[in-house]
């Protein structure tokens, strides 16, 4: 694979997101101001940002949730930000996504194999050939073959995330927005998911667009880090820089607001973070 | 909230001028040969004309509705066909009984509703299933089968209370009490249940959440607790079940206000629409829409006013 | 009372409510009756006296009104606002000698040239029962308190009329009042409280001072109570709110009477099957006699008595009353029960496999009784439709929608009206207008009256039994039913008594 | 969560249903009834005989004759098909219209939902009784068209129901996700949203069901029926209208309508109990005693402690249960704590750990119908299980505080901060308004409120997160307490906020000289600002120690593997061809 000479899988540019104000009178909420980036195929890019930074917002504008007021979305050259219906429908396949909640991602009345075969059936793929495609991503995702006949309820909170991962994968998509796909989950099964998403990604070759609160998760995932801040990038750059030795201060604050579970380590994080905040 | 109030009203009155169009039509085309009517069983055909005449219902339809609207745009109704009484007078008189019956009724359901299910959601126990009793006998009796016991037991073997009419409060206070207990028990027994259950509902959903816990844990007395803070919580549901009640109560009163000949709107109802006397069946229309607008308009801002999320954006 | 657990239970009750000490508030055995409470199973249709009905309306307008004639209990004329009357030789020239001195209770002078326009008025009217003057061609004013009424042909019922509706007298203010239909003002014993009386539930009357005859204003207050319900009706007379009432069905007669009230019956109406169409106009089987005669053998009266009014009613076959004097006995029992006889008829007629009729059905009586009787008369061969009807009930029904109906009509205390409601080619019940030389021949001969006019109307009675233009089922007794203070003389023919019939018992 | 009606085992269930069994048998037995009515009934039940006119029961005819003569028992039979058929035309119609509009209001929004209120409006303040009759004189008197229309004047009921469900509904991910796989709306609509308003609807319909046969009864009540069809309200007006000759004739309709409604409203409550899970469990009396599991716990890994302040709080084998079912569901099995005087003690462990079970368990504060069913808490030397009330509440409101995880659910929404805040102060220590008030404005200073004032009169929706739980803590120390027992307290947090919170608690505990029993799922807050952790795992206490022990040297495996399970934090190296 010749990385080198790729073009972007997704440009983002000039990204507004507004939404309409409740009323007549009120103002539109601006989620997200005027934001850029692009993720090159089998790239993750974190975007990390504390709640109301308007990161999901992005993730959700890609995935045609949320309306893109200005700017443009390039997906594979081809502007995505204000498609057709038909054609939106047709870039699911391409676009997927993995929600944070595990419990409310999933019907809760519908069996694992509905869920997972809904999406080919409805583009008319053979219902044999939707079982075999679902139990060969269950073995990927490390799911047994049976769950197919189960219902979400019967699962813990990791393995329906498991399936929640299988489902974005059920129709070979290039890039998979992860909106915060660890944080409701419990801290053990927390890496076992973040290592299945690596492995996936090796595998397939897809790219993230990986969206989270977590400074260290983020880290671990993502070859490129955006950090986000009332709607706008405050810095960006290569993920190990970004998440060890931030410029921006917003970006050192939350870096050192993060604790780490060493009480001496923490202690002169906590320290430095006194002496960063005592200006502002 | 104003201007929330004077847009509701504007979209009460929208709804008003579509109920009227409906309902003048629907009557109208309906009933055929009302001159006949009004005229009497023998009347020949000359009475007959003349009533025509006299009404305009010779007339084309649309016609005959424009000039009613003008004119209650106006503010006059007209006269009934059958009765010549002015419809303002009409209704509004008789109005004045049905609400007095209503608010009897939606106000016992209220208070009793709101006891039985406190008792039921804190004691559980007898009270919860006095309530659960209450609230199947209540969707499960048909209000005029409880009217004519009611009638029976109280009026005829006991004769404590009247079994039919209306005294005025201005004639006898203790007349007007009197006369309208039955009616008023006959109606609020079918709601008293659906209220308390919903009330008891609500108590229990509040009690689950997490500001109860809370309150608790800075030592306020349980019992404060509910009545303070739970109640005024479950207050929302309960009132809007209340405002839903008295729409219910309203129409259920027709059937009361039969067995009991009470003067209400329900025989005005009954009587103008079954002989087609437009204009009267009309008045009824305009005026019952109006109360049920105006109360739910009242609901909602009691609604707001509990809800302070709502009040203050 | 016997102590029960309900007994007890209202006990219970009884000592949580505090309302209960005053229950012994209604004084039904106070010495001077301060009211009358009547209980009216009919709304008013109109105050406006030129448009006014009758028969169970009467007592609201004998309040207000006064009408020219007045007729007693037995349906003798009596004086009422016109204290003489006289016809000329013609019997189409009526002459009234007016009483003076009356005023309408707006102050407003009662005098000829008033009384001859509320009868020229009614004449031109909106009344149900307008044509009852339709013989009257003119009316003058021969000087103030004298009336001459112009006849085109004699009328043997118009003093009897003139003591109804058409008799009427209002102020002639009101004549062309917006208020009319809600203002009475007339010169009657009794005036209106309009403060204390709802439309069309219940209406308020109190004496008025200085009345020409003070002897018919027994009571100072009256209300008249309008029950639109049966049950409700029955609750209020069990529950003692009333002193007198005419009884919705004859069903609640043992309640009546259990709860201590004085039933008084009397024959007024005649329920059974207008055979309509007997010119065979629509129905050609209508207008074979041997038809209608087959109809009349097929009905099991008595059973039918029982089944449908308890047995509060007498069999017969014949239209008029025992009060009228078309009356004959024999002609109650001209058609027994005899299905077979029936069959034969139809088979005569034409019809082996029998007929059908189709019927209007409505709200007004109870199913259960028209699929008595069509169950009846299918074991005859004749087979009834029903077709469901609303309230253009009436107006298709005068139009000629049904060769054959049920109906109940009201037996008139006089041959005529019998004659001007039913049978009279434009009266309203002869709904087909249909014209019979037999008995417009009988009919000239009634209008003459005397002798010969009471003779024709009993050939006439016979013949209609004859040629079955009705299948009557029997005369329904009315139920007047009268509290212990109060007692009721029935009135001939009618439903309710007059006003001042109804007295107090001291 | 909803579950489906479809799940296995709804009719066992509902026939489990003390009240449920017999009503659902009633109510199978009746549609039997109405379906083989025709062929059910001995005679024709409009067949009219003047014999049979208000015949006493006979050996011919069980229930013996109407007014016109007709079996009654045939009637009652072929009755049941009409009124339960009526009912049925009303529950279709409603729902048909109301679920329709309820979808598509709930699940367009917009002008749709905007359209919809205003008709249901409409259709709501339209007097009933007045359409009904004005249908009836326009087309006739007929059974199907009253119900018809009764139908649609009460679908407001299910659209109602059917909109807030699809409200909800389409909040979910799983709704969104199911947009996102790039199905088309109207299979949304049907896998997904329809699924969700099923069970509602069902429940609904039992209730509206016996609402149009009540209505159709009090229509022939009031002489509006259908004087040609046979139903129960017929039957029973007409038996009103000789109840003195007759009143037999009475009782059977009563009997058949009154035990068919009852039958129905139970049957839906069932049905609501069954499918939301409301029903209630069963009573002490028919409990099981609360037993515990067969395999003992192993105690546990104690860490040397050089700690020798004075124990404050002591639980000593406690095992905390729920009532489930005809037993007992055990959150917490034999769980030790120790927390001393001064000390800062990290309870940790994962979701269902039981770790804030243990803390609701000292505070007194299980839900419903929980309870500590075994062990003991010493709490300054005083036991607390077995406690009356009173003193429970005197020693909540003073000397054991509380801070929870949301800051938002756990202010009362109904009232400003400062009368929730000031109630307990006037209450439980006593204070006059003004002072609680003086007390209360200090206290938010001092956590840190810019503008104590405006936040005193502020209603909860209208703080930040951040600021709701400064308001919470603040409340909670107001008495001075020796214990405070947070729960999560930075969990719901921004990890900005979350380090400001932290920062501080730790002043206050050294302000105050209080004990805290900080419940966590996270080691960096344990690491932060507890001296003392105790791992929970499974209900049970499994290691406890002084923080830097356990953190550097974890004894016990369950403690090893999840420390060993928080994420590395490893940078992923750039993706080849980068550019910088």
């Amino acid at each position: 694979m010749n990385a080198h000479q790729q073009d972007p899988l997704l440009t983002v540019d000039g990204l507004v997101v507004e939404y309409p104000a409740r009323g007549w009178r009120g103002t539109p909420f601006r989620a997200v101001r005027g934001v850029g980036f692009d993720i090159r195929p089998g790239e993750t890019v974190g975007l990390i940002g504390e709640s109301g930074s308007g990161k999901s917002t992005i993730g959700r504008a890609l995935l045609g949730l949320a309306p893109v007021t200005e700017g443009r979305i390039l997906f594979d050259g081809e502007d995505v930000s204000h498609p057709t219906h038909r054609r939106r429908r047709e870039l699911t396949s391409l676009i997927q996504v993995v929600y944070q909640d595990p419990y409310s991602s999933l019907n809760p009345a519908m069996t694992i194999g509905d869920i997972l075969t809904e999406p080919l059936t409805v583009r008319r793929v053979p219902r044999r050939e939707a079982l075999e495609r679902v139990r060969d991503l269950l073995e990927t995702v490390g799911l047994p073959a049976d769950a197919v006949r189960r219902l979400p309820r019967e699962f813990s909170g990791g393995q329906r995330q498991r399936v929640a991962i299988a489902r974005a994968l059920v129709l070979d998509p290039r890039l998979i927005v992860c909106d915060e796909p660890v944080s409701a989950l419990d801290l053990s099964t927390q890496q076992r998911v973040l290592d299945l998403l690596i492995e996936v990604q090796e595998r397939t070759g897809v790219a993230y667009l990986f969206v989270s609160h977590d400074l260290t998760v983020v880290r671990e995932l993502s070859h490129r880090v955006a950090v986000m801040y009332r709607g706008e990038i405050v810095e960006r750059g290569d993920g190990d820089t970004v998440t060890s030795r931030p410029s921006h201060p917003y970006t050192r604050r939350l870096l050192l607001s993060s604790p780490v579970c060493d009480p001496d380590a923490q202690a002169r994080r906590r320290a430095e973070r006194r002496r960063l905040s005592v200006p502002s | 909230m104003i201007t929330y109030s004077v847009k509701r009203l504007l979209s009460g009155a929208a709804l008003l001028a579509v109920l009227s169009v409906i309902t003048f039509f629907a009557l109208r085309l309906g009933t055929q040969g009302v001159a006949q009517q009004i005229a009497g069983q023998s009347a020949g055909p000359e009475a007959v004309a003349l009533i025509e005449e006299r009404y305009g219902l010779d007339r084309p339809l649309a016609q005959q509705f424009l000039s009613w609207a003008a004119s209650a745009l106006t503010g006059d109704l007209g006269r009934s066909w059958f009765t010549g009484q002015p419809v303002t007078e009409a209704v509004l008189s008789r109005l004045a009984v049905t609400v007095n019956l209503a608010v009897g009724s939606v106000a016992l359901t209220g208070a009793l509703g709101v006891l039985l299910g406190a008792l039921a959601a804190t004691r559980r126990g007898w009270p919860d299933r006095l309530v659960q009793v209450l609230s199947v006998l209540g969707q499960a009796v048909p209000g005029f089968v409880l009217a004519v016991g009611l009638v029976l037991l109280f009026a005829v073997q006991l004769r404590w209370f009247p079994a039919t009419g209306y005294t005025d409060p201005s004639d006898s206070v203790g007349g007007w009490i009197r006369s309208l207990t039955l009616p008023v028990l006959a109606l609020a027994v079918g709601s008293v249940g659906g209220v308390a259950q919903q009330v008891r509902g609500s108590m229990l959903d509040v009690l689950r959440r997490d500001h109860v816990r809370t309150l608790r844990s800075r030592g306020l007395p349980r019992r404060r607790v509910l009545y303070r803070y739970v109640l005024r919580n479950a207050a929302g549901p309960a009132l809007s079940v209340l405002g839903l009640q008295f729409v219910i109560i309203l129409s259920a009163a027709v059937v009361v206000e039969q067995v009991f000949s009470i003067p209400g709107l329900g025989p005005v109802a009954l009587t103008s629409t079954a002989r087609g006397d437009a204009p009267l069946v009309m008045g009824v229309v305009l005026v019952t829409g109006a109360l049920v607008v105006l109360v739910n308009l009242l609901v909602d801002l009691l609604q707001a006013f509990l809800n302070p999320k709502v009040r203050l954006s | 009372m016997k102590p029960s657990p309900l007994h007890a239970l209202a006990v219970t009750l009884a000592a949580l409510l505090p309302l209960t000490a005053c229950s012994n508030g209604s004084g039904s055995d106070s010495e001077q009756p301060e009211e009358l409470v009547v209980g009216m199973p009919v709304d008013l249709t109109t105050w406006a006296a030129a448009d006014a009905a009758w028969g169970n309306e009467a007592l609201y307008h004998q309040a207000v009104y006064d009408t020219l004639l007045r007729t007693d209990a037995q349906g003798g004329v009596e004086p009422g606002l016109a204290t003489e009357w006289s016809y000329d030789e013609s019997m189409t020239r009526l002459t009234l000698e007016l009483r003076e001195g009356v005023t309408f209770s707006d102050g407003t002078a009662f005098d000829a040239e008033v009384a001859v326009q509320n009868l020229l008025r009614f004449r031109d009217g909106a009344s149900e029962n307008a044509a009852n003057l339709s013989s009257v061609v003119e009316a003058e004013a021969v000087d103030a308190d004298t009336v001459e009424l112009t006849l085109d042909a004699p009328d043997p019922a118009l003093l009897t009329y003139l003591s109804h509706n058409a008799g009427l007298q209002a102020s002639p203010e009101t004549f062309d009042a917006e208020d009319a239909q809600v203002r009475p003002v007339g010169s009657g014993p009794y005036v209106l409280d309009e403060e204390a009386t709802v439309v069309s539930s219940r209406y308020v009357f109190t004496a008025r001072e200085d009345y020409w005859d003070p002897e018919v204003q027994l009571y100072p207050k009256i209300t008249m109570q309008y029950y639109p319900d049966a049950t409700a009706m029955l609750n209020a007379v069990k529950g003692g709110q009333v002193n007198v009432t005419n009884l919705h069905s004859s069903s609640q007669a043992a309640d009546a009477e259990s709860a201590g009230y004085d039933v008084h019956l009397s024959p007024v109406n005649w329920k059974g099957l207008i055979l309509a169409d007997r010119g065979g106009e629509v129905e050609e089987a209508v207008g074979d006699v041997r038809v209608r005669q087959a109809i009349n053998h097929a009905l099991d009266r008595e059973a039918l008595l029982d089944a449908m009014d308890h047995g509060y009613g007498e069999p017969t076959a014949q239209i008029f009353g025992p009060d009228s004097e078309a009356y004959a006995e024999a002609l109650d029992d001209a058609y027994p029960y005899d299905p077979d006889r029936a069959r034969e008829l139809l088979e005569e007629a034409g019809y082996p496999d029998g007929i059908t009729l189709v019927q209007p059905q409505t709200s007004f009586t109870p199913a259960s009784e028209f699929e008595l009787i069509a169950g009846m008369l299918a074991e005859s061969g004749i087979d009834v439709e029903a077709e469901h009807v609303g309230s253009t009930f009436i107006g298709d029904l005068l139009g000629g929608a049904w060769p054959t109906f049920r109906f109940a009509l009201n037996q008139e205390p006089l041959p005529w009206m019998t004659y001007r409601l039913a049978i009279a080619p434009d009266s309203a019940w002869n709904v087909y207008d249909v014209e019979d030389p037999t008995v417009e021949k009988l009919a000239e001969r009634m209008r003459l009256g005397g002798e010969d006019g009471a003779a024709a109307s009993r050939e006439l009675n016979e013949y209609l039994v004859e040629q079955a233009w009705f299948a009557p089922f029997y005369r329904l007794q009315g139920i007047v039913v009268t509290d212990g203070s109060t007692d009721a003389t029935h009135k001939v023919g009618y439903a309710m008594p007059n006003l001042w019939d109804i007295v107090p018992v001291s | 969560m909803s579950t489906p009606a479809s799940s296995p085992g709804l009719v066992p269930r509902l026939l489990r249903h003390p009240l449920g069994s017999p009503a659902l048998v009633f109510v199978v037995l009746a549609v039997a009834v109405a379906v083989a009515g025709r062929w059910l009934a001995p005679h024709d039940p409009t067949a009219t005989s003047v014999a049979l006119v208000m015949a006493p029961p006979s050996a011919e005819h069980w229930l013996g004759g109407d007014a016109a003569g007709r079996d009654v028992l045939s009637r009652l039979v072929v009755a049941t098909t009409y009124s339960l058929a009526g009912g049925m035309v009303v529950a279709a119609l409603a729902a048909l219209s109301g679920v329709t509009g309820g979808l598509a209001a709930g699940y367009f929004g917009g002008w749709v939902d905007t359209a919809g209120a205003w008709l249901t409006a409409l259709v709501m303040s339209a007097p009933a009784m007045v359409i009904l009759l004005a249908a009836r004189t326009a087309f006739g008197p007929s059974l199907w068209l009253s119900m018809a229309v009764f139908g649609a004047l009460i679908s407001p009921v299910y659209y109602r129901v059917v909109y807030n469900a699809v409200r909800a509904v389409c909040g979910e991910p799983y709704v969104d996700a199911a947009r996102t796989s790039g199905l088309s709306t109207p299979r949304i609509i049907a896998r997904h949203v329809l699924l969700a308003v099923r069970a509602p609807v069902i429940l609904v319909s039992s209730g509206v069901v016996a609402a149009g046969i009540g209505m159709m009864a009090a229509l022939d009540f009031l002489g509006l029926g259908s004087p040609s069809t046979p139903t129960w309200g017929q039957m029973l007006s007409e038996g009103f209208y000789d109840m003195a000759r007759n009143p037999l004739l009475v009782l059977w309709p009563s009997l058949a309508l009154g035990l068919t409604m009852v039958a129905l409203v139970l049957l839906g409550n069932a049905l609501r109990d069954e499918l939301e899970g409301t029903s209630a469990p069963a009573p002490d009396g028919r409990r099981a005693p609360w037993r515990p599991r067969s395999e003992e716990p192993p105690r546990v890994i104690e860490h040397g402690d050089a700690d020798e302040r004075p124990v404050l709080l002591s639980v000593r084998d406690l095992a905390v249960a729920y009532p489930r079912g005809g037993g007992w569901t055990t959150v917490v099995h034999r769980s030790d704590l120790t927390v001393r005087r001064g000390q800062v003690h990290g309870l940790v462990g994962e979701s269902g750990s039981g770790k804030s079970q243990t803390a609701f368990a000292v505070l007194g504060l299980l839900g419903q119908g929980g309870r500590a069913v075994a062990g003991s808490i010493v709490f300054g030397g005083q036991e607390l299980t077995g406690l009356d009330e009173a003193r429970m509440n005197a020693l909540r409101g003073r000397r054991i505080a509380y801070v929870p995880q949301e800051p938002m659910s756990n202010l009362d929404p109904a009232f400003t901060v400062g009368a929730q805040f000031t109630d307990p102060l006037r209450v439980v220590l006593g204070r006059s308004a003004k002072e609680a008030r003086r007390t209360a404005l200090d206290l938010l200073a001092r956590v840190g409120i810019p503008d104590p004032e405006r936040v005193y009169r502020s209603y909860p929706h209208q703080l930040s997160g951040g600021m709701a739980q400064r308001v919470l803590i603040a409340a909670a120390v107001a008495a001075g307490p020796d214990l405070l027992i947070a729960d999560e307290p930075t969990t719901a947090l921004d990890v900005t906020v979350q380090a400001e919170v932290l920062d501080l608690l730790r002043e206050l505990i050294d302000e105050l000289d209080m004990s805290v029993l900080l419940v966590t799922h996270s080691f960096g807050v344990v690491a932060d600002i507890c001296d003392h952790v105790s791992v929970m795992s499974d209900g049970t206490v499994v290691e406890s120690g002084p923080t830097r022990s356990v953190l550097a040297g974890p004894r016990h495996p369950y403690t090893r593997e999840l420390l060993a399970a928080i994420p590395r934090g490893n940078p992923r190296p750039p993706l080849e061809g980068a550019r910088p």
